[in-house]
């Protein structure tokens, strides 16, 4: 994580200047991106802990993490859990299309081409899975498969009563 | 006859000691005998207590005169309501002034010379060549002519040297006898004129045009009646003041000679000491004259409670600066405003804005000069007015507007970007690790800018994207923007 | 005859003591005398230039040393002590209408600058009349609110920087570029009620939600706009115009 | 104590904005100078009582104390009596200069110009004395005498045993 940036104390405030803020606002990005992919956090409420650096005691102002929020949901790095009360996001560190060929290069490199692949399986918290993917969030992975289904690479298997199970590449 | 006077930085005429403004017009021009004199045909006229200026508006530098009122005799109008012509001035000069037009080679000089005879040191009274050859007083013979004429040319080249001696080297002060820096104009210790300005006089504006008989003020944009009102108000006044010169003694109060010790001694002095007060208001407030020739006296006495006041803990407010710029209703309008954006301009280089750090805010000029002023006081409006020219009458200061309508005054030379640069700098210094930052506070005390200013700089280095700003419980920092990079 | 030895002594000590008494009442009395002296010096130049005003005005020179005269003795020369007996019209000096607003609008500009670290550039006007009827006692006029009020709108030519804010009922002169949000507006209306706030008061009466208090609150703070008293039962935020008379202290002395 | 912001609870806590930090503080030094001034109080001790409004239930911390006192004496308003200890300040509500000037200006008015006077005469309890100067300390008398000998208006008399006892002008 840029450490030097989110040790410094103007980035908890929001910029006036208009080509700072935009600067800010991508710096913000970077370190929620990173933060995410380091802790292997699926889900990003407001009220993020990343929000606050305690060592130089600042911290995000609450109409501000919304615009950081907001931002992110528009770069497409992230999606609102619930549009409307929009108080969190799911963090998309890599783009839903590049968890799709993960998945296409592990289902081709454990041989399983053809084969019914269950989300498990995919992102089961205890098995081995595509790498990175475990314990991905089952909304997230449901988006991820219809990218795959999208591109007419899979086929998505649903159990008696309709919901979605897995795949068959 | 005609003097070049010297003028200060906002292109107004230096005045004397004791003289000052009474009126100024622009759009005149300058007629010699009956010729117009070129270059001297669109220029402000300054009229004063004791002399009259013409200053040029194209090249003040260049084409600026000024006579003494003493060399004028008389005065007339003429022209303007049936001719064409615009409405004149014309001032006759006195006589003798134009008289003394003789060769200045060799104007009477006194001289001593030494008798060959007896070696008696005679003293000669204003010789002058024609002369009969005087005799010696000791042995009554009669010496050679170039005895004397040696002696003549002896004591001219040692005048000349010892005055050239003087100036170049000591600048003494005559006053004070305090040896200047040649350069100064006034002492040092005194204050006192050293070196009068080497007023260049010059004999006629227009070439070999001489004697001068009168020259002629033409008003082309009107305003003569007044200044001819004023003028001859003046002349008058000169000519009064003159004569009652040699009257006025400045008798020294002389102090009480004896001072009685002991307790007597404590209670005589503080009976004399109301006393003397006493009398003084007495005599010194019956009227304007009254106050204004004993004027210093009742200044001393009214510092003298000065101390009494600030012991009782009340503030007396001390004025700095008085300025002399009269808001007469006599000026046009837009020489009102001229005139104004100058005085501000000189109050302003009086230490004013070295004091507010380069920069002052309108609101705080307005508060300032005003308090100078003390009466008649200027509106925003007029100080507005007259800022907003500063830049177009070529003056050292000039107005800047900041992004958010705050309005300021400035040195001119001084850009938007200089300035930033020096704070920026100044911030890697303070806070090179880029940690803390920088409060408007500590810029204030750093530039001895108004909390004001200090906030306008800053905001304009963060519009740059220079600086970033963090805002928390303890206030409102600036820090160097790493964000943009 | 002159005491010799321990007498001698002995008177010694009590005359410098009646020495000592007769020093320090001569003294006293001289200074009763001297302050009578001023009052009257303070009076006869007040009416001195009333009655000589045009001349003192037309001649610039004099003017000058008048000036610095008054400031001398405490007559403090922007000072309107009118020879018209109530009325808004001073005439001390011939000033018209418009040099009292000028005046009136120095004497403004200095007051803001002066309190500024303290209420962070927000002045009531209630207490800027105060502060000037307080400082010339002796003047026949009054300031009102709205002479203030018409003072700072001419101000407003020279730049934007000083201008009046409503607050609920009150009036407040502003003297920092910048705009309050609304929430800051109704903070400080809220505190006209008990002189503070506290994050629960607003979440009581404003159902505002602790976060949004708490956000306002520090970034008044930060501005200087409230001061903070922690030892309350809970954090109270105080309006420092609530300091009142305390301004009128500093600003005399 | 009759200023107003004597009652304002906030007085009483360190206020967290810098600039209204500086405002307080010289807020302080005038209420405590004007203290002193009105009660003939020459010496201030950290556990005074003006350091606490019971009218509000408002006192100053101790630690804030201590700052407020450093900042007088910094401001040269007042000395430490102890600089190690740092309990208790001598307050200097005239300057030692103002005070040397009263000295002068009482020995001409008394007429006792060139003569021998005392401490004692100067500041003694039930002597007449310089006005104001009743009961002053002995070390703050001390240092006023020094500016008056450091001015070579006075000499400092003493006694056998040296101590100094009187000013000779």
């Amino acid at each position: 994580m840029n450490s030097e940036i989110y040790n410094f104390p103007p980035f908890f405030t929001r910029q006036p200047n208009e080509t700072t803020w935009q600067a800010q606002l991508s710096h913000w990005k970077d370190v929620i991106l990173t933060h995410s992919r380091e802790t292997k956090q699926w889900r990003l409420s407001n009220t993020d802990s990343i929000f606050e650096n305690k060592k130089i005691q600042r911290r995000l102002k609450p109409d501000v993490i919304q615009l950081v929020l907001s931002d992110l949901v528009s770069n497409k790095k992230a999606d609102w859990v619930d549009s409307k009360t929009k108080t969190e996001v799911w963090i998309w560190w890599r783009s839903a299309e590049e968890w799709a060929t993960l998945i296409l290069a592990w289902i081709d490199s454990t041989g399983q081409n053809g084969s019914i692949v269950t989300f498990y399986d995919i992102a089961g918290d205890d098995s081995p899975g595509v790498p990175e993917m475990v314990g991905m969030d089952s909304t997230m992975l449901h988006k991820v498969c219809q990218v795959l289904v999208h591109q007419g690479k899979a086929a998505v298997m649903r159990d008696e009563d309709g919901n979605e199970v897995g795949l068959k590449v | 006859m005609w003097t070049i006077p010297e003028l200060n930085n906002s292109l107004r005429p230096v005045l004397f000691n004791n003289e000052s403004d009474v009126i100024v017009t622009d759009h005149v021009g300058l007629y010699e005998n009956k010729q117009k004199v070129p270059n001297f045909q669109n220029g402000r006229i300054y009229l004063t207590s004791e002399r009259l200026i013409y200053v040029d508006k194209d090249s003040p530098k260049k084409f600026t005169i000024s006579i003494p009122l003493k060399a004028v005799s008389e005065v007339e109008h003429s022209g303007g309501f049936y001719l064409k012509t615009s409405p004149k001035i014309t001032c006759f000069l006195k006589p003798e002034e134009t008289s003394s037009s003789k060769d200045s080679g060799h104007h009477a000089v006194d001289t001593t010379w030494i008798c060959t005879i007896c070696f008696m040191s005679n003293t000669l009274k204003s010789w002058r060549e024609g002369n009969e050859i005087p005799k010696c007083s000791m042995c009554g013979v009669k010496p050679s002519i170039d005895i004397i004429d040696n002696a003549v040319k002896a004591t001219k080249d040692s005048s000349k040297m010892t005055k050239k001696k003087a100036t170049v080297e000591t600048n003494e002060c005559p006053r004070c006898t305090f040896k200047n820096h040649p350069s100064m104009l006034n002492c040092e210790m005194c204050g006192a004129v050293i070196k009068a300005i080497q007023a260049q006089t010059v004999r006629c504006l227009i070439p070999n045009n001489s004697p001068v008989v009168a020259f002629r003020l033409s008003f082309r944009k009107g305003g003569d009646k007044l200044f001819l009102e004023k003028l001859t108000s003046c002349i008058n006044k000169e000519a009064v003041s003159r004569t009652s010169e040699g009257s006025r003694d400045s008798k020294e109060n002389s102090r009480d000679a004896s001072v009685t010790p002991g307790l007597s001694g404590l209670q005589l002095s503080g009976q004399q000491r109301l006393s003397a007060n006493d009398s003084l208001m007495e005599s010194a407030l019956v009227d304007l004259q009254a106050l204004m020739t004993q004027g210093k006296q009742v200044l001393t006495l009214a510092k003298s409670f000065q101390s009494l006041i600030e012991a009782e803990g009340g503030t007396s407010t001390t004025i700095t600066v008085s300025s002399s710029f009269d808001a007469a209703d006599s000026l046009s309008e837009d020489v009102f405003y001229q005139e104004l954006s100058r005085d501000l301009s000189e109050f302003l280089h009086s230490g004013v804005l070295d004091k507010e750090g380069g920069i002052i805010s309108l609101f705080d000029l307005y508060a300032l000069y005003n308090r100078s002023r003390g009466y008649s006081l200027v509106s925003p409006n007029d100080l507005y007015k007259a800022c907003a020219q500063m830049e177009s009458l070529g003056l050292p200061v000039k107005m800047r507007r900041y992004k958010n309508g705050f309005l300021a005054v400035q040195e001119k030379f001084k850009t938007n970007d200089a300035l930033t640069k020096q704070l920026i700098s100044w911030i890697k210094t303070v806070d090179a690790s880029n940690t803390k930052g920088v409060s408007t506070l500590g810029v204030c005390s750093k530039f001895k800018w108004s909390v004001g200013v200090a906030e306008e700089e800053l905001q304009y280095a963060e519009e740059k994207g220079l600086l970033c700003r963090d805002e928390h419980v303890t206030g409102l920092r600036y820090f160097v923007n790493i964000m943009c990079t | 005859m002159k005491k010799v030895g321990l007498a001698a002594f002995d008177s010694k000590k009590l005359s410098t003591q009646q020495y000592n008494d007769l020093g320090s009442t001569i003294v006293s009395v001289q200074q009763e005398e001297l302050k009578r002296q001023l009052s009257q010096f303070q009076e006869r130049l007040s009416h001195f230039a009333s009655a000589h005003a045009s001349e003192i005005k037309n001649n610039a020179k004099f003017r000058a040393e008048f000036a610095e005269m008054c400031a001398a003795i405490g007559v403090d020369p922007l000072a309107n002590s009118s020879s018209k007996k109530g009325g808004r019209i001073a005439s001390f000096l011939g000033k018209d209408v418009q040099d009292f607003y000028f005046e009136l609008a120095v004497k403004i500009v200095e007051i803001c600058r002066q309190t500024r670290e303290d209420n962070g550039g927000m002045v009531k006007v209630t207490e800027v009349r105060d502060i000037l009827n307080a400082r010339n006692k002796t003047s026949a006029i009054k300031v009102s609110v709205d002479d203030i009020v018409t003072a700072v709108k001419t101000l407003k030519k020279l730049g934007d920087g000083l201008g009046i804010v409503k607050v609920g009922s009150q009036q407040f002169i502003k003297s920092v570029p910048g705009e309050m949000n609304p929430d800051q507006i109704t903070v400080l209306e809220t505190c006209h009620v008990l002189g503070f706030v506290s994050v629960s008061l607003l979440r009581d009466n404003l159902g505002w939600k602790p976060t949004r208090s708490k956000s306002t609150l520090e970034t008044m703070t930060g501005a200087g706009l409230l001061w903070v008293d922690g030892q309350g039962v809970e954090t109270q935020y105080w309006s420092p115009s609530w300091i009142d008379d305390g301004y009128m202290v500093a600003a005399n002395s």
